[in-house]
């Protein structure tokens, strides 16, 4: 793993403010994990972390949304400029672990590294829920891996009305996975943990070192503070201690 | 190719760069993108003298070309660090320097004192932290009260000893004159600067202690003014950082006055910037046709 | 639409941004650009007694998110300031703040005298000035040295008084209640932050002095802590400035305890900056439902 | 005269590190005078002071070097695209007085503000002396405007070899105008005083506002200090204080 440049073999909008950026990168990453990139003549100072959205053929592919300074610059960027990059960094998904039936919940921008689970997983018994609040994106993608997908947006526009964690029967699953603000991951790993189902959460804390040596991403557990950059960004919903 | 070889405290270091405390860890992890063996040597994390969990809420927050950071000194004490991360610290084939932080006078002798039996080649000691008995004013402010840590320490303290200052000391000749006095064998310099930031939508300040520590790019020109001052101030050599991100940066705070250099920030730009630094260093000695890299220390 | 008046020293402030003292002139030439009228207020060219030619050599230096001036106070002297431009400044409906420096305690005296005769509505006593009868040591580093000087020139001064401090002073808590206790009947900060750079190929300091100070939006996280501390230190009202570029910004030092806000640096950014900061800040009460600027001031 | 968004029309490379920005601008300048131009995600924070190179319909044409970062990145920008623009500022050529047999002396990049003082004075009794280092440019724009035209390179490869200043007979001109590097200016005005010959040069200096607020650009007179972005860039040879 190393600081590499990376050239940029496209980078388009797919939604309004959600940009898909392709890399040329030597190394196949794991669902889950991510990369720190940025600009080369960036106006800020540090590197931003972004999923593995998708992964073939010495292609990474990052799906993000613009949310400040950061990201628009890098929506600006122009194909066959280079970015820097570092990863692929944490943990990832523990594929092994994965067994039984499974419901996969992604809320908006955090869809992104579940399509790259729901690719390299396919023979898992999956079920997909995606919940936006008006714009939408990917869902093709996902139906396109074979598992069923169930949408929702907040506005009803796609899908049924409403949050994504109500369309899930959660006693049907033997495990869940999810990926989304912080506030429907808190309910979905308090439901799962009350009804005994193993729980695995994909979280965001800012981050400066990405690679678990500043200390700046912590989150508290039950087993003391953990790196998010390197213990994470997947946790055991278990483990966590929720904030509120 | 020019000499970068330099004697900082008896210590050889093949070159005078180092990674700053509390931004490489124990360098197990940058190890992991490059050898971190080519650096002169690595600061640890700032180590107390039982383990702390550090603080709560935001810990890190951007600024123009700088970083605020909140990490409130997370470690797992100087006994653990001695067990634990000493022996692969060591592997590593460079000078490893135990920065050493305290709440209580006590704390510092105590953990000094773990540390004389361990194999650390040099001890920082980072005066930056809030004196808890003090009522939280760090022993870093007042040079009266540097020089009483600093000659506390120094009596029992068997590594040699760095004092590693604060930017927001009242005086930063004077306490640099007074951790001289006091004992310190060399100086390193600037921790973070007092800062803060305002979430004007949650109309609070975004750290929970309120203020945070400011370091990067943003900070170089103030870092550069206060080691040339320090430089000036003593005779004991001095570690100098704040802000470096290239090798002309580097030379900068070593025309300035320091012998050694230490990178914090800037490795978070950039995982490797640490070979690059080093590099252009070479490449900037040997353009100017200066032989050892001692010839141009504290000229300006 | 949300109040942004604010009376303060007894005038009304349209609105809380001023123009920082030694960025705007006397304000004529970015009236070129925009109606300066539109401003709360301007802070003149910092005015000595007796005019000065300033500093030789490089003047300005740019660091990264920063900038570095060592301009050393040109200015046509008081008197030529209030026959030469006062009049002009006059006509373009904004409040008129006199920047005085000086480098003995009767120049600070006699320019007061002279400006007490002059139509300038508010006094802004920077005292950030190298004292040059005692050693060059500033007149705004100890706290003792500022109550002096505050003192004397309240006597004397019949004009509304507001003191400039330095952030280089020990320590701005105390130097802010000293001046409060002096006479000051606001405070304005921060000045530039000391500073250097090396121009590693000739192997000298930029600067002919060695140091130069530091501005831009580079110093704000360190600026806005030093308001924060002012204005909980003190009863006065506080006009805060230090890297503000933008109606965000303005807010942050606002919330922190800001009653007026001071624009430097950013005018160079963009020379049109404060009409874009005025509207940010409207459009930020708006957004956020607040009625009234003066109820978020101090808030955090 | 105001901070206002132009459109890139062009930016084309001319020659090694030398670089033509086209803008649309709304007000004719002054051959001589200059803008203070950024672009809008810099990753700096003053505007670069650049002279008006040529101007025709409403375009602004810029001709720059990279000397460091802010030259570097404006090189970069691509057309269609914004920068932030103030100008036209500074006093430009007093048009009135050139009158006589003139040299034109440039040096370098300093050649560019003399192109458009060549073209607008196309009647004038003028001659062109243009000198380089190695790389040379703009020489036939030069010719076009019909005046003479002598060049010099220090390595020879263009033009005679050596200073351009040693090409010129000086007492054949009433006037001298020059742009260039300070030594090369420094020599010029020299002789010109010696010889009686009106002098007028355009100076550089660092700059912060670029509109006479902040006397960070001012440079010694006889007349006291004076501001090169206002009461310059072009100033009478004769008023000016030398360095060395
Ligand atoms: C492990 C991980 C994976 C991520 N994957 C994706 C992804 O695939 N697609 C995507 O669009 N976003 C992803 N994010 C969030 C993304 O990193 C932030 O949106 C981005 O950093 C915002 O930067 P900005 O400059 O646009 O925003 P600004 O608000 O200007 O950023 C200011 C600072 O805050 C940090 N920051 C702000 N928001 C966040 C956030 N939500 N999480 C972490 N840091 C933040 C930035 O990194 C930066 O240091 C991920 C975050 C993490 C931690
Ligand atoms: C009135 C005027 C007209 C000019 N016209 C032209 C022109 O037509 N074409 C052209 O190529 N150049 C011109 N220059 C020079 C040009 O402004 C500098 O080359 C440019 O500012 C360098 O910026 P940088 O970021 O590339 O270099 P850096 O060295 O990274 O710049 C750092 C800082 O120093 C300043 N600086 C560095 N060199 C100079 C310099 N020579 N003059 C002034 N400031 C400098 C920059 O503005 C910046 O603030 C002119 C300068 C002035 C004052
Ligand atoms: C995230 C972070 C953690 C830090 N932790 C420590 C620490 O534990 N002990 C210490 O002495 N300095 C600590 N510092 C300060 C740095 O060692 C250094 O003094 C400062 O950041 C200035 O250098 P820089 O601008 O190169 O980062 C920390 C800095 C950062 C950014
Ligand atoms: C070029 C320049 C000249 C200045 N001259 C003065 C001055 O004469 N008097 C003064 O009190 N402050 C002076 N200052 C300081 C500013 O008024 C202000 O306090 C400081 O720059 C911080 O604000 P900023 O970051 O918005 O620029 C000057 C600043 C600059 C950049
Ligand atoms: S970002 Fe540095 S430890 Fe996670
Ligand atoms: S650049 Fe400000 S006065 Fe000339």
């Amino acid at each position: 793993m190393k600081t590499s440049l990376s050239r940029i073999i496209e980078n388009i909008k797919v939604a309004e403010g959600i940009y898909k950026m392709t890399l040329d990168v030597d190394t196949k990453p794991v669902p889950g994990q991510f990369y720190m990139v940025k600009g080369l003549n960036g106006d800020y100072l540090l590197p931003r972390p972004i999923s593995v959205h998708d992964y073939y053929d010495g292609k990474l592919v990052l799906l993000y949304r613009i949310s400040g300074h950061g990201t628009d610059m890098m929506s600006r960027m122009k194909e066959d400029t280079e970015v820097q990059v570092l990863g692929p960094l944490g943990n990832g998904f523990d594929l092994e672990a994965i067994k039984g039936k499974t419901a996969v919940i992604g809320g908006g921008i955090g869809t992104a590294p579940l399509y790259y689970l729901a690719k390299e997983m396919k023979k898992a018994d999956m079920d997909i829920y995606l919940g936006f609040k008006d714009i939408v994106y990917s869902i093709e993608d996902f139906e396109n891996t074979g598992h069923s997908v169930t949408v929702a947006t907040e506005d009803g526009s796609v899908g049924t009305k409403g949050f994504v964690t109500d369309c899930v029967d959660y006693d049907k699953y033997r495990m869940v996975i999810t990926c989304g603000p912080d506030i429907m991951m808190n309910k979905i790993i308090r439901t799962c943990v009350d009804h005994k189902i193993d729980i695995y959460a994909s979280l965001e804390k800012r981050m400066a070192c990405g690679v678990g040596a500043c200390l700046g991403c912590v989150t508290e557990t039950v087993n003391g503070n953990k790196r998010v950059c390197k213990d994470g960004p997947v946790f055991n919903g278990k483990e966590l201690i929720l904030s509120e | 190719m020019a000499n970068m070889k330099i004697c900082f405290l008896d210590k050889i270091f093949k070159n005078p760069v180092v990674a700053a405390s509390g931004t490489f860890g124990f360098g197990e992890e940058y190890n992991e993108i490059y050898d971190v063996g080519i650096l002169g040597g690595i600061s640890s994390k700032g180590l107390t003298l039982r383990g702390k969990t550090g603080n709560s809420g935001i810990r890190l927050w951007e600024t123009p070309m700088g970083l605020m950071n909140s990490i409130g000194l997370q470690n797992p004490g100087v006994e653990s660090f001695i067990s634990q991360e000493m022996e692969k610290m060591k592997t590593y084939n460079t000078n490893i320097i135990a920065n050493l932080g305290g709440g209580t006078l006590e704390d510092y002798l105590e953990g000094v004192r773990l540390l004389n039996n361990s194999d650390v080649d040099i001890i920082e000691l980072n005066i930056s932290c809030p004196n808890v008995k003090a009522g939280g004013m760090a022993f870093g402010i007042k040079s009266e009260v540097a020089y009483e840590t600093v000659k506390a320490v120094k009596e029992i303290c068997e590594k040699p000893l760095m004092v590693k200052l604060s930017p927001n000391a009242e005086n930063i000749s004077e306490m640099a004159a007074a951790c001289e006095e006091a004992g310190a064998e060399a100086l390193s310099l600037i921790n973070t600067l007092n800062a803060m930031a305002i979430d004007i939508y949650q109309r609070k300040a975004v750290f929970n202690n309120t203020y945070a520590g400011l370091s990067g790019p943003a900070v170089k020109p103030v870092a550069l003014r206060m080691v040339h001052q320090a430089a000036k101030a003593v005779e004991i050599p001095v570690c100098g950082m704040g802000g470096i991100s290239s090798g002309k940066d580097a030379i900068e705070f070593i025309m300035a006055g320091a012998s050694l250099v230490q990178v914090g920030t800037a490795n978070f730009v950039k995982a490797d910037i640490c070979v690059d630094i080093i590099r252009e260093m070479e490449e900037f000695l040997d353009a100017e046709g200066i032989k050892d890299i001692t010839d141009i220390i504290g000229i300006v």
